[in-house]
């Protein structure tokens, strides 16, 4: 077991982008190695020990790491960018791309996790206390697929888009969510436990279950009655029929 | 003198049968241009001198070409995030520059499409864009439809250059060969003159857009009795008389990038167009408003591989709309240093992002006063482009022009005031 | 009495004639002020050329109001530029663009001053 | 002056039959030389690969295509990504790399010249913007002519020199090299969403035919005595059974008397040409008919459009092809119709070995080239990007080098597709001489550029040369296919008009290329007749007036103008 422990020096401003925050770059590093590591303020490249006091306890394998943030992170992009294990837990706030291509371990925020948490993630799980940004689990413009694998869970709510282009895992949102969750689903399933709308659009395949309330039906589902799952009965949609979908689409 | 075949600088029409009257090196007359394009091109009050100000509340005082210079050099080189905005109403030139200042500084490259049709191309991102040249639709379409657009206010040739009276090869009978179906929230101008105004409930364009695809599909019957306002016969009406197109042309506004699902509303009239084509043929394009805000994505696109919202600090682009735009920055009070060049981020942009603006140096480089002056530090006039400088511009459908130069004036280029900005980044980074 | 509407800003014709003028009184006129129609208008007693009051989540703006037909019910215009702006979302809903069309407004009579641009611009230093 | 010798070079230059000869080469001021005086900066190649500069005479690296494909491809353009250094700018892009990417990407490979294969005219001015972005490498274009209003009319009218009059002023117009033809007729066609089907299927509402369009621009061609042929993408392109359409079109200019020492016609990118078979379904290779026509015919040379594995993006004139690939595929579709001139679209496409669509495809490509006996026949291309990015070049010269390659690529490949084409039965295994021949020498010859000092490195010609780390001595390519494809990727030098502008695989220095473009004349009654007809089409019809269409010269840097003309 390897235990880092990461307070921020400052009140970030600029953000700070630091993919090098993983389980994998700090596995078996000291607190002056991992001090030297570089991350970017703006266009400055600046050595994480001057943003961040830092404290090593121990050292094991990137599955044995546990890396914790106590303090102000809400300006700090890319935290665990492509971790493939071990562990983040993020006692406040998040910036952007918190996990993005994610491909195992595990990442707790505490509080908000700003948009693209879990941008393209492959593995892994991410839990979200607080409320999340846009594009939970969404793919990188233009790329066909989002998530493929792994699980995000939202306590909170998360804004629009929620897991666009998803093709594969699965989304928890607890909270409500905003426009368009699952968008262009080509086979992942998204849990809505509050309200949405316009769910589902160009879902080719894939599930999509709204516990909530949907005001805005997109026009472009087959309704095929009430059905049940996990003992609650919803109306099954099937589409998005203008892609030829063969998403199912629950809504209470 | 009598200028021929002028091209006009200021909207994406760029119309080029304007005749420019020009005597004693001032232009006295413009003919063929529309109202907008005259007023451009006959010029406004302009600031006559480089100015700067500590405090944005003080009062500018003058200062010379090299002191505005060396200080908007000395700003950007301090900067850990500089904004880079505007890169619209200025020459392919100047863009070029443009792109090396921000790569030299590690700053954000941004362009006016960020509020108007920046989500076109992030809907294009998607889909693609099946579309074509603005005297292919005049030859050809018969079906003709404004979605979310107004061109008789801003764009006010259109009609008559290349979309609604334009007679053409196989349209030769000018309006009376095309259907006009004008989408809009609001019956405009536009929508007064079309043969079906549809209107849509404010938001709600994507819903409709969907239907549509489902009609065209022959699948009307999981359609709604009524979509976003609009009933479900007039859809599956309007769906055959698209179907029923020789050649349709779907041109499309700030209505739909503006509003709710934004990049979304053009990904699916994207894919409305594709679907439509199975049928007939039918493209799409979107009306841009800055005569060269098409150039702009054209340049940075080439140079960096993005259109917009392009983040040089780690030395290569990175680009991610929600992420690097001006506004996303503003909004999060990210920046150190905005320097602003042919746009007006303090006139387009909200005043709440405006605000934010307020605490961070700004340079201006503009020919004009306008409201990003009153929140600049540093305000280097220029020459205005295309009527004082000759050089490239990018038509709506990214016909590549070349502006003339109607005039002579002392100011100096745009490519200028930034060639010498850049000498002076390197002389303080101590790089050759 | 206020008027519960949707604001939307958008191009015109003067906007664009006066876009390199924009220090002058006829920028102003071309882009200060709200169109609505004259139902709408009757909702909240005031006639063309008398100021409104024009309130957002996001700021207010008081321009004098015009009556435009084509206005559906609840459907309030202000031409692109600072008045607009001075009411338009900052929230660039993840794809950049902020909002500038499709924001709920409320609307009433006012006997405020609008104000001139360097006005508006002075707000926000 | 600069002066540079190269010692001990092992030396392939097929243009002047140099065949793997140990010497020295000497340059001064920016041209190869009998010999230099003892101050000159010298390179010790050490026993290695010495070959011309590379030549590419497909590809599509500049102009309004590209450029879409970079708009439409964020997904792309963070790939292979590079940071500005003190010498470059920052690389973007894989299959559609930035203006910076182009031009370094080709010099690491020891390329110094490549000319864009697509150039509408209206669109021109675009592509010549782009060019003068592209650092390093010298470039030209191909004009396309072929759904041109003006040409169709012409020919309609049976006026031979008008379509020469409008191809000259066309070149002029657009800063073109040389006449490109795609799927003759089709762009028109699909200006209503249609399509041609064959060399004798009429272009609606012109009525004149593909085979007209080939047979009369072939002509005119010849009449201008341009440099190049004309250079065609055939009809029907990318449908199983397309060969027969192919093997026609092979047949229209076989009796065309080239003025000049070339081809009378190149086809490119002849895989995409090469299909049996009546459907997706039972789709195969006929490469082997097409290298059969090849090997009994001299009017005619071809390059391959081999297919990589992986990601492309498609990109063509051919506006209908692109609508099926992406209709076909659920991919992003850009369609451009260029009014009264041509069309064009784009799909960005992945290419996966387990598909014996594509593994046919890359068969056949491999097939063309080996099949086909005379090395100067076959260029070796990728179409990039359409069958793949040209960064994979290496990779396909390896496959042409070696079997044991093409074997170890085969395991990874679909089995259906040995079924269906003649790969797996084929020994051939090219050797250096025949790739200097494939990669730079039969390109400069196809395109008319050895006089212009490309693709050789004889007396007077450009200094343009690259250095590969790598002895040919002491390499069996055959086997060491991965050192010859790491050697040919990043090329030890690559000297450009004499300068070093890669050393060591990285860039040293970025100097602009030249552009080439021809200007021709035809009769003057012949032009005369034409302008009267342009001056009509520009009233009526074109979006863009007269005066502000051509090309001016200020887009065009460091021009070589070649001025030829009817005799």
């Amino acid at each position: 077991m390897q235990k880092i422990t990461l307070v921020p020096k400052e009140q970030f401003k600029i953000s700070i982008e630091a993919e090098t925050i993983t389980p994998d770059n700090f596995a078996g590093k000291s607190a002056q190695d991992i001090g030297a590591m570089i991350a970017y303020e703006g266009n400055t490249p600046r050595p994480l020990s001057e943003l961040f006091d830092i404290t090593v306890d121990g050292s094991a394998d990137a599955a044995d790491v546990k890396i914790e943030i106590n303090g102000n992170v809400a300006r700090v992009k890319r935290i665990g960018e492509g971790m493939s294990a071990g562990e983040i837990v993020v006692n406040g706030d998040v910036d952007m791309r918190c996990g993005a291509l994610m491909r195992g371990g595990s990442i707790t925020v505490t509080g908000y996790a700003d948009s693209w948490v879990g941008r393209e993630m492959r593995g892994g799980e991410i839990t979200v206390k607080g409320n999340a940004g846009f594009y939970v689990g969404a793919g990188y413009r233009g790329e066909p697929c989002g998530m493929t694998g792994g699980k995000i869970t939202v306590f909170g709510n998360a804004r629009d888009y929620v897991g666009e282009h998803l093709c594969g895992g699965e989304i928890i949102i607890k909270g409500n969510a905003g426009i368009l969750p699952g968008v262009s689903n080509k086979g992942g399933k998204i849990i809505i436990e509050g309200d949405t709308d316009m769910p589902g659009s160009e879902m080719t395949k894939g599930t999509i279950i709204v516990k909530g309330t949907v005001t805005e039906m997109m026009p472009v589902y087959q309704n095929e009655g009430i059905e049940t799952v996990d003992g609650v009965e919803y109306t099954k949609y099937v589409g998005d029929v203008t892609v030829d979908g063969v998403g199912e689409l629950f809504v209470k | 003198m009598l200028i021929k075949d002028v091209i006009c600088p200021f909207c994406g029409c760029l119309c080029d049968d304007l005749a420019v009257e020009v005597e004693n090196n001032k232009v006295i007359d413009v003919k063929h241009a529309c109202k907008i394009g005259a007023a451009k091109i006959r010029g406004h009050n302009r600031i006559e001198a480089p100015m700067m100000r500590e405090s944005k509340t003080d009062e500018f005082r003058e200062v010379s070409y090299d002191e505005a210079i060396n200080e908007a050099a000395r700003i950007l080189v301090d900067s850990k995030r500089p904004l880079m905005y505007g890169w619209a109403s200025c020459l392919c030139e100047m863009m070029k520059k443009g792109v090396l200042l921000a790569e030299e500084v590690g700053g954000i490259l941004d362009n006016t499409a960020s509020v108007c049709h920046g989500p076109s191309a992030l809907g294009v991102q998607e889909k693609g864009i099946p579309t074509g040249t603005l005297g292919q639709f005049a030859n050809r379409a018969d079906v003709v439809i404004f979605w979310g657009c107004n061109p008789v206010q801003a764009h006010p040739r259109h009609m008559s250059r290349y979309s609604v009276f334009a007679k053409g090869f196989f349209t030769n009978k000018g309006r009376k060969d095309r259907k006009i179906v004008v989408v809009d929230v609001r019956k405009t101008d536009t929508a007064e003159m079309a043969d079906e105004y549809v209107q849509v409930n404010p938001g709600e364009d994507y819903k409709l857009l969907a239907a549509f695809r489902a009609a065209v599909a022959d699948k009307a019957d999981v359609i709604p009795d009524t979509v976003a306002g609009v009933s479900k016969e007039k859809i599956v009406e309007l769906a055959a008389a698209m179907k029923g197109a020789k050649y349709g042309i779907v041109y499309f506004g700030m209505g739909v990038t503006q509003t709710r699902c934004k990049y979304k509303n053009i990904d699916i009239a994207v894919s409305l167009t594709t679907d439509l084509n199975a049928y007939t043929k039918f493209s799409i394009i979107p009306m841009r408003g800055h005569y060269n805000v098409t150039g702009a994505g054209q340049v940075f696109a080439w140079e960096t591989g993005y259109v917009n919202g392009i983040d040089m600090s780690r030395g290569v682009p990175y680009y991610n709309p929600g992420e690097t735009c001006s506004n996303d920055m503003l909004m999060r009070e990210e920046l150190d240093s905005a320097f602003v060049i042919g746009g007006d981020a303090g006139a387009h942009f909200p005043a709440q992002s405006i605000a934010r603006m307020a605490k961070i140096p700004v340079i201006q480089v503009d020919p004009f006063h306008n409201p990003t002056t009153e929140m600049a530090n540093i305000v280097i006039p220029v020459k205005v482009s295309g009527v004082e400088l000759a050089g490239t511009a990018y038509r709506m459908d990214s016909v590549c022009l070349r502006m003339r130069k109607l005039v002579d004036v002392d100011f100096p280029s745009d490519e200028e005031v930034l060639d010498k900005i850049l000498a002076k980044v390197k002389e303080i980074k101590g790089v050759s | 009495m206020k008027l519960d509407a949707i604001f939307i800003s958008g191009r015109t014709v003067n906007q664009g004639v006066n876009l390199e003028n924009k220090s002058s009184t006829a920028y102003f006129d071309a882009a200060g002020y709200c169109e609505m129609n004259s139902t709408d208008a009757g909702k909240i007693s005031t006639d063309p050329g008398n100021n409104v009051k024009v309130t957002t989540d996001f700021g207010n703006v008081v321009v004098p109001m015009r009556i435009c037909e084509g206005n559906p019910d609840g459907l309030i215009f202000i031409p692109m530029g600072p008045w607009a702006n001075a009411v338009a979302s900052p929230d660039t809903a993840g794809c950049g663009m902020p909002g500038f069309k499709g924001l709920p407004a409320t609307v009433e009579s006012t006997d405020e001053k609008a104000p001139t641009m360097p006005e508006l611009m002075a707000r926000l230093k | 002056m600069s002066e540079l010798l190269i010692k001990n070079a092992v030396v392939y230059d097929p243009i002047n039959k140099v065949n793997g000869e140990k010497m020295d080469i000497a340059v001064k001021d920016g041209k190869i030389v009998d010999s230099i005086g003892n101050g000159a900066d010298v390179i010790d190649a050490a026993g290695r690969l010495v070959y011309p500069g590379g030549v590419d005479a497909h590809t599509h690296i500049a102009g309004s295509k590209v450029n879409i494909g970079r708009i439409m491809r964020p997904d792309d353009s963070r790939l292979n990504n590079k940071p500005r250094t003190k010498i470059t700018r920052p690389y973007t892009g894989y299959t559609v790399p930035n203006v910076y990417a182009m031009g370094y990407g080709y010099a690491e490979m020891g390329y110094t010249t490549a000319f864009e294969a697509a150039i509408p005219i209206l669109k021109a001015r675009h592509t010549h913007e782009e060019f003068e972005e592209i650092p390093i490498i010298d470039k030209g274009g191909l004009t396309l002519f072929s759904s041109n209003w003006m040409v169709m009319d012409a020919i309609r009218e049976d006026d031979l020199d008008r379509v020469a009059a409008y191809v000259a002023w066309g070149l002029e117009a657009s800063r073109g090299w040389g006449v490109k033809i795609v799927n003759p007729g089709g762009g028109e066609a699909w200006g209503f969403g249609k399509n041609v089907a064959g060399l004798d299927d009429p272009v609606p509402n012109f009525e004149v035919t593909p085979r007209q369009i080939i047979r009369y621009l072939a002509e005119a061609n010849e009449k201008l005595n341009l440099p190049h042929s004309i250079h065609l993408h055939c009809n029907n392109l990318g449908k199983p059974g397309n060969y027969t359409t192919t093997l026609e079109t092979f047949d229209i200019c076989k009796d065309i008397k080239p003025k000049r020492d070339r081809q009378a016609v190149h086809l490119t990118h002849i895989q995409f040409n090469s299909w049996g078979g009546n459907h997706w379904g039972d789709m195969e290779s006929k490469g082997d008919e097409i290298a059969k026509y090849m090997n009994k015919n001299d009017h005619l040379t071809i390059d391959m459009g081999q297919l990589v594995f992986g990601s492309a993006t498609t990109m063509t004139a051919d506006g209908p092809v692109q609508y099926a690939n992406a209709k076909l595929l659920k991919a992003r579709w850009a369609n451009g119709d260029v009014e009264l001139e041509d069309a064009s679209g784009v799909t960005p496409l992945s290419y996966h070995p387990e598909s014996y669509i594509h593994g046919i495809m890359w068969a056949i490509g491999l097939e063309l080239a080996l099949l086909t006996e005379d090395p100067w026949k076959v260029l070796m291309t990728t179409d990039h990007p359409n069958g793949g990015p040209y960064v994979n070049y290496p990779d396909v010269v390896t496959l042409l080098m070696s079997k044991k390659k093409r074997e170890e690529a085969m395991a990874k490949i679909a089995d259906l597709t040995f079924e269906r084409t003649s790969i797996a039965t084929i020994d051939r295994e090219l050797d250096w001489y025949d790739i200097a021949i494939k990669t730079r020498s039969a390109h400069s010859k196809i395109l008319g550029m050895v006089e212009y000092g490309k693709g050789h490195l004889g007396v007077g010609a450009d200094a343009d040369i690259a250095i590969y780390d790598l002895k040919p001595d002491e390499t069996d390519s055959t086997i060491e296919y991965e050192k010859v494809k790491a050697a040919l990727r990043r090329a030890a030098y690559t000297i450009k008009d004499g300068a070093i502008v890669v050393k060591d695989g990285e860039i040293t220095a970025t100097p602009m290329g030249r552009t080439y473009w021809v200007k021709s004349t035809a009769p003057s009654d012949a032009h005369d007749r034409m302008m009267a007809d342009l001056k009509m089409k520009f009233k009526n019809y074109y979006s863009v007036n007269f005066a502000n269409y051509m090309v001016q010269d200020e887009y065009v840097h460091n021009p070589v103008i070649e001025e030829c003309g009817y005799a």
